[in-house]
């Protein structure tokens, strides 16, 4: 096999220096009833010609943005990603090191770590992020987690119905068996929370309110709302975005309030991959960083006095603190927080808001031609919007989906995707925009409304 | 090779550190320069819109304190950035449990197929066949390679797969009536053991192992009840010790009604071997980018499937994929189910390194194990005169000396570790197993040649005698490193002060 | 910045190197090992062939002495020996001539699509549409920046494109009944230009350059007659220098019925700012793997297109791309073509990287030629009071210094050279122009900012002070490479000896 | 433009700082008549966005081997090229290094081209190979100028018409203006040269007899004959090979008397790349290392003793002997030596063997499957063949091509492509086979001839 280096006369000398008669012999302490002598029952292994004819053929039944004119969003946006970062990511001495527990030989990746935090802090308006979390909703469970050890005994989290429902779905999943109750606050006809609702709904008992902004319906939302709403009774705003480039052209939470920031970062440069490898992350104020989870990378100085990057504040890691960890993370998102990392070096100031502004741009467009439609669609909801609305679809939604599909478009996401066991909204198809899309692809999306 | 310890102290000539380029590279933030840009894209071809106009007092004009650079700029600096670090692709890497082995490029390459990377995951169901028939085959080749009854492939790492795993075996306990109090957890345990019990809302109940670094079977006995709702071990366990009783155990744990969970992260040690759901086990998550061999990128990604017994199917988060008539789908409708654990579906792009991994090796996957637990015995023979072994249990896949002798000497794990580095290996794992103090867990792998053990033993060998003959020289390491021994504790220090982190901004956000 | 000159005699503890796995890296041939594989094939789905029996007394058993390597060992073994190379991914290259700028990598993403990179040439032209669309696009880019009438695509790279120039005048010459005997070449060409010359079929004769680096046109008009068959220069020359009178030698050279030649590889320093054919050139050859950022791989490939005036259009070689009613087709059926200078139809790959940096820069390329010389001016400016430099003419793309303040404390261009490695640069060119002794040829291109320019500035600085203050660190560069400074007299020695380069058998060829 | 670093204010800073007012101010030696100021007549910069979309339409409009059954050969051989191989390729340490000039800095390039050098003088059976010759044509061009000067002022070259047509017809331009006669000799019914003819072409006044094997054709020549013919007339025997893996089951040239072997090595993993770039190689005995053309890689050692690579003998090239250098090539083929150079290190001894083997059983069951064919079908020549052969086809070669086209399989490439004008072997398809294409690609192939 050719991962493995050493031929058969070469594990011969192995084993008689280990003094073992066979490879059996290493394994005596299993217990025979288990053991396995016969050949696993997999087919003979395949070469890389055989790899790429088989797993070629499964990627060509897929649609591929590269091939289609896309609007998919709902959580994850397909921006364009700069051709350097995914070759320099194949660089070995990135792509197959460890987690840099050790410093003086990974120095590499600590830089860029730190980096990916300033970014995160800076665009989000923070004081500190860490290294990264999986993705965009178990970063949200973590900071409503954090929030909880923050605000102590207390019991309840206040979340918005705009938080998009998997994060909803899996903070329900993690914190079934902690003593919380999660209260929901439905969205207004604007589609942004309904603000009296969620102050009305925190109470001392409360430990944070957590809004999404763009939110999932692609409404932008009031950051400082939020705020005051959670500051009113000692809890912690919580605010949570997963379209970043959304923060080049609108206050960030941390500007306007907010104490703890998480989400999803993929927009910037990540591969949509079906959904994941993604990169969480989740930023705070300052007071709060003893509690944040996850991987901390901070500043110091080596022997002979030259600056240097390294782990920091690991009592907080399970490694250290077992049980009482601020997490159970371990391993996160590295390689496409590092990913992600290059695609902001490259855009920059200038590249993230011409981006953005290309985004909204487009959205706006799409927006106007749909009012200016005489069909059966419409605009969901009132409220200013980014780069995604809901649109509101007459014809049902798999309809539109179908007639847009025998033109190479992939019209929207359902919400029904995103929620399908839920009743609410089944009329409505989520539409996201981005830089990657020219116009003909805008107007080719009109054209398949304007022919029902 | 053998006239090891033999040192070399030169003296060279270096060219002043601040003007050599190769030894300057902070954090881009520092070098940004006003005006620069290194993105650029289409000429806009919609109406500009004002987001002054459309935000209000909700815009943002900048993002102050962004870099400013230009591709070249970017391109030099991650490069330099590379050269800072060890990898596996340059020599062998012996970090205990971390199982760092060879990374085949085969499978970055099917990985960034656009067919599979630049597929969204909302895309309809019959525009993804292909995603959804690969995650199927995934999981018949896991089932085959374990004998569970089905895999999620949704965690997105081993801690995550460990708290699905968990959240199941409490969601099963709910189910029957009593969601039980405990978990037990031996002190051998990785650190996200006892984390992820805490998290699935269980107490941690710890075992002291026994002479031989595995279980006490009389202690499991006598805290083994109806309050416990599973045994949470590691086999091999991280002393690299399979735990021989593991048939007892299992009976002994599922006659109390509880569930055995298998942290399978040291799955490189038995896989195509011994099929865990043969032993007993209920749960058992696998580390793809451990034995299934997905890089591990400097930190991650990982993933981390978990697989379950019949009696645990039903909790199993959503969606699962199923095959109806030839057409995949995926199923969201399953009344038992935890829920979901994160996004979509798992972390895809690792699914696809690990099929193609394990496609590679087919039916002889089985001499992953063999060959990993062959090389870390003949690194153990090779080192047992020179570095202490606390449990002399035969060893698996990786061996865990101490630094008992070195320490005689003044010098401890940390010491060797740096040492080591001036050699060109990377340490072995010292945070753990706890109890092993002064522990070097020395993994190397199936892909290691034996040159390459050679040449990492006899750099071990030379630093044991280094420890006699030369102290100071190892306990300043590592000395050849782009920067020299950190200051960690400052660190910590400095992480701790008010502000130290808050990016420097020259403006105020506005 | 400025206290440059400062020197650090560190004294370090390294491991010993024979043990440090980071300074082992000889030839792959020496660290074979019987039995291994880095490749499997599909298992052989038809009967398999006796190669014995088929080729009888002309069968080969096997290719004694190849390597025998696992994956893991081959892709370390490349990983390690490329860290030893000096990279344009990392710092200014300074390597006058070469044009050592910046190489974009979507333009290696582009080269390598599959419906580029694994098609083939003698594919039927409908199933290439793609591949001859975009050969003839490149070759309207061209023209539209040389304003020549036509331009060949097929050398392979500069020297095969002066080749192709060459082998156009004579037969366009053979064809006006006398193919002249002559080619003028200056004394600060390349070495390329005579050599081509002569495999053209042509007597060199050399120009001698006057006293600001350029033509005499006296000594010129001495040297024009009716045996002379072009004249082929540089533009600017090799010193950096524009040919000012350009216009005039133009005319001069055409009185006579010889053609204007221009080595076009310096093209970066004018790309957009001027058209060769409007200065009165007839043929000229571009480096694609300088002016169009191709990356030079170490070695190669390169790519020569060859752009030619009207009269020569008969000549070029076959085949050309040819659009007919929007459909491309490859015209073969060329009556007075000089035939063909390579298989196929040049290197595509090198083409479509080309066009994709052209198609980048679109009409802001000639911003290109504008910083570089605008760098190259800098350096210039700043390290004039430094180093010697022997023609103070008007610098373009590049300038050229000399030892000669540094010859007084006994040390020359090479030991300022190797120095500059210790500082993390790579040293300008000294081989040629033969017209400076002991030459520093500096060319930064345009991709350099000014950071590094400043770092690489303050770096010849502070060599210059090193040579006055200690000549002896100067002379022993470098200190901080993988390896020390060479022997290359003994390698030429080495390579001399009878044998030395025949690899080791471990048994006759059988 | 974000390929060049300094900004708008640093360039103001370097034009002051040189004493410039303005960037015209450094072209002022330019004639002012030539000079343009206006904007080059080029479209706007393309983003990545758009060369993306733009080269993508442009890729997906040829036929690619990785989507079509292939059968083409005719000296360039379509075989695996492993994952590992363009993914090193792409790190900046091999892609954006120079010439190694400067061995202390390029010793990762160095010991590949000594490498690359050793593979192909072990396959050979050569002394000495150079760094590399830019392909196979010009290697063989310059593999006759190194006889004419070895020879020294004889004024004959003797060449088989089974070399590869493009071959020849390079030899016929470069050669124009030597005093020179190339003599052709024609291959006989077995498909190989005729070796009488051969022995009488080659007189006194014959530099070199040159003979290509597997030929055009397909067909194994015997290496023997012609090294007797040359060495006759104190002649140099010149071997050409093309299809490299050839050399894993055939006895190579230098174990059979020629003097110089040369030609393409483009079959060790070097994408086709519809032509180029490609990997020329030339090779030779001992004797005749200094007339070598090109670059030579030989060892040393550095000033600590250490063992290391360098350029050498460069007292041959043209930067040091201008007009009477070896040749006047300079840049070479570099990075697709080093891919040959790592496919080879993977391959190694037995996968070249396993390569070799499964092409000669593919090509011998097509051959078999051929013969069996009732049709209007049959093999050209009758001699021994490695992997390719020559299909006589009743009924047209376009017919057989287009018939095939429709089951998404290029059956092969007519003569008439190599040698457009020549009037010879209109009917003749030359089939070429790899381990790239599996039993059901050549099962294809047959049932297409059946269907005439
Ligand atoms: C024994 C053991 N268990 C669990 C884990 C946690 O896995 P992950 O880092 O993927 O979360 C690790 C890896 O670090 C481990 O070594
Ligand atoms: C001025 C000049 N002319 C010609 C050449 C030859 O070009 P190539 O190396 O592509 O053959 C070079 C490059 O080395 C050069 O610098």
């Amino acid at each position: 096999m050719r991962y493995i280096p050493n031929s058969a006369d070469e594990r011969a000398t192995l084993l008689a220096a280990v003094g073992a008669s066979s490879v059996d012999d290493l394994f005596a302490t299993v217990p025979r009833a288990v053991y396995h002598r016969e050949t696993p029952p997999l087919p003979p292994p395949a070469s890389e010609i055989e790899v790429r004819r088989d797993f070629g053929a499964l990627a060509a039944s897929n649609a591929s943005l590269s091939d289609w004119t896309s609007f998919l969003g709902a959580g994850l946006y397909s921006h364009h990603s700069p051709a350097f970062v995914s070759q320099l990511l194949l660089r070995g001495e990135f792509l197959t090191a460890y987690t840099p527990y050790q410093p003086e030989v990974s120095q590499g990746t600590l830089t860029a770590v730190y980096e990916f935090q300033t970014h995160v802090a800076l665009l989000t308006g923070m004081d500190v992020a860490n290294a990264s979390m999986y993705e965009g909703a178990s970063a949200f469970v973590e900071a409503v987690l954090m929030a909880e050890r923050l605000t102590k005994k207390k019991t309840k989290v206040v979340v918005s119905q705009g938080i998009h429902p998997e994060y909803r779905r899996c903070l329900r999943t993690y914190l079934v068996n902690f003593p919380f109750t999660i209260v929901e606050v439905p969205v207004g006809a604007d589609g942004a929370t309904d603000a009296a609702a969620l102050a009305a709904a925190v109470d001392d008992a409360t430990v944070a309110v957590a809004v999404q902004s763009p939110n999932t319906f692609g409404v932008v939302e009031g950051w400082d709302a939020v705020a005051a709403a959670a500051h009113a009774k000692n809890a912690l705003a919580i605010g949570v975005v997963n379209e970043m480039f959304s923060l080049a052209v609108i206050q960030p939470p941390g500007a306007r309030g907010v104490d703890i920031a998480c989400g999803e970062a993929a927009s910037f440069g990540v591969p949509p991959s079906f959904g994941g490898p993604l990169v969480g992350f989740l930023a705070c104020r300052d007071a709060f960083k003893r509690q944040i989870p996850g991987r901390l990378v901070g500043k110091t100085v080596d022997a002979d006095g030259a600056s240097a990057f390294c782990l920091t504040l690991s009592t907080r890691e399970q490694h250290i603190r077992r049980e009482k960890a601020t997490s159970n993370i371990c391993t996160n998102q590295g390689l496409f927080a590092l990913a992600a990392t290059m695609t902001l070096s490259a855009l920059g100031k200038q590249g993230l808001r011409e981006t953005a502004l290309q985004c909204l741009a487009k959205a706006e467009y799409l927006k106007a031609g749909v009012k200016a439609l005489a069909g059966p669609f419409s605009l969901a909801f009132s409220g200013k919007t980014f780069n995604e609305f809901a649109l509101r679809c007459g014809p049902g939604v798999d309809a539109v989906l179908r007639r847009a599909e025998e033109n190479r478009i992939l019209a929207g996401v359902p919400y029904a995707r995103l929620d399908p066991l839920g009743p609410a909204h089944r009329d409505l198809l989520l539409v996201a925009v981005t830089e990657r899309v020219p116009r003909a692809g805008l107007d080719g999306l009109l054209a398949v409304l304007r022919s029902f | 090779m053998s006239d090891h310890g033999t040192l070399v102290s030169d003296s060279i000539v270096r060219a002043d550190a601040r003007l050599d380029r190769r030894r300057r590279f902070g954090s881009l933030f520092d070098a940004t320069r006003a005006g620069r840009t290194g993105v650029h894209l289409p000429a806009l071809d919609v109406p500009a819109a004002d987001a002054g106009r459309i935000f209000g007092a909700q815009h943002r004009a900048e993002v102050a304190g962004e870099i400013e650079a230009s591709e070249v700029d970017v391109v030099r600096h991650f490069t330099r950035l590379s050269q800072m670090n060890f990898a596996i692709d340059t020599a062998l890497y012996s970090l205990g449990s971390c199982t760092m082995k060879h990374n085949p490029r085969i499978n970055e390459e099917i990985a960034r197929l656009a067919g599979f990377n630049d597929t969204h995951p909302y895309a309809p169901e019959h525009l993804a066949q292909g995603n959804l028939e690969l995650m199927w085959r995934l999981e018949q080749a896991l089932k085959a390679l374990t004998g569970f009854a089905r895999v999620t492939l949704q965690p997105s790492a081993g801690a995550n797969g460990e708290l699905t795993g968990a959240l199941m075996i409490r969601a099963a306990h709910v189910k029957a009536g009593n969601p039980r109090k405990n978990i037990l957890v031996p002190d051998s345990a990785h650190g996200t053991n006892p984390a992820t019990a805490h998290f699935a809302g269980y107490d941690v109940v710890e075992l002291t192992s026994n002479a031989h670094g595995t279980l006490d079977l009389a202690e499991l006995a006598s805290k083994l009840n109806e309050d416990v709702a599973a045994l949470m071990i590691t086999v091999p366990n991280t002393l690299g010790v399979f735990e021989e009783r593991i048939l007892d155990i299992a009976k002994m744990v599922h006659d109390k009604g509880a569930y055995l969970y298998l942290d399978g992260a040291n799955f490189n040690a038995f896989v195509g071997k011994v099929r865990p759901a043969d032993m007993g086990v209920d749960v058992m998550h696998m580390n793809l980018h451990k034995t299934f061999s997905t890089p591990h990128g400097g930190g991650g990604p990982g993933a981390g499937p978990v697989g379950v017994a019949p009696a645990l199917v039903p909790f199993l988060p959503v969606p699962t994929v199923e095959i109806d008539g030839g057409v995949f789908r995926l199923e969201v409708d399953r009344p038992d189910t935890i829920g979901k654990m994160r996004t979509f579906y798992g972390n895809f792009g690792v699914l696809v390194r690990a099929l193609t991994y394990i496609v590679s090796y087919g039916n002889r996957i089985h001499e992953v194990a063999e060959n990993a637990v062959l090389n870390a015995n003949y690194i153990r023979r090779k080192l047992e005169p020179f570095y202490h072994l606390k449990y002399d249990a035969p060893s698996y896949h990786e061996v865990v000396f101490d630094d008992k002798k070195q320490a005689a000497f003044g010098l401890h794990n940390i010491d060797v570790a740096k040492r080591l580095m001036d050699y060109g290996f990377h340490p072995p794992t010292m945070s753990f197993p706890l109890i092993v103090p002064g522990a070097l867990m020395i993994e190397p792998t199936e892909s290691e040649p034996k040159e390459e053990l050679d040449a990492f033993i006899d750099a071990m060998i030379a630093i044991a005698k280094e420890c006699e003959t030369s102290p100071e020289i190892v306990h300043g390491a590592p000395h050849t490193t782009p920067v020299r021994r950190l200051d960690e504790a400052g660190a910590a220090r400095e992480a701790s002060r008010p502000g130290s982190f808050a990016p420097v901004l020259r403006a105020p956000i506005r």
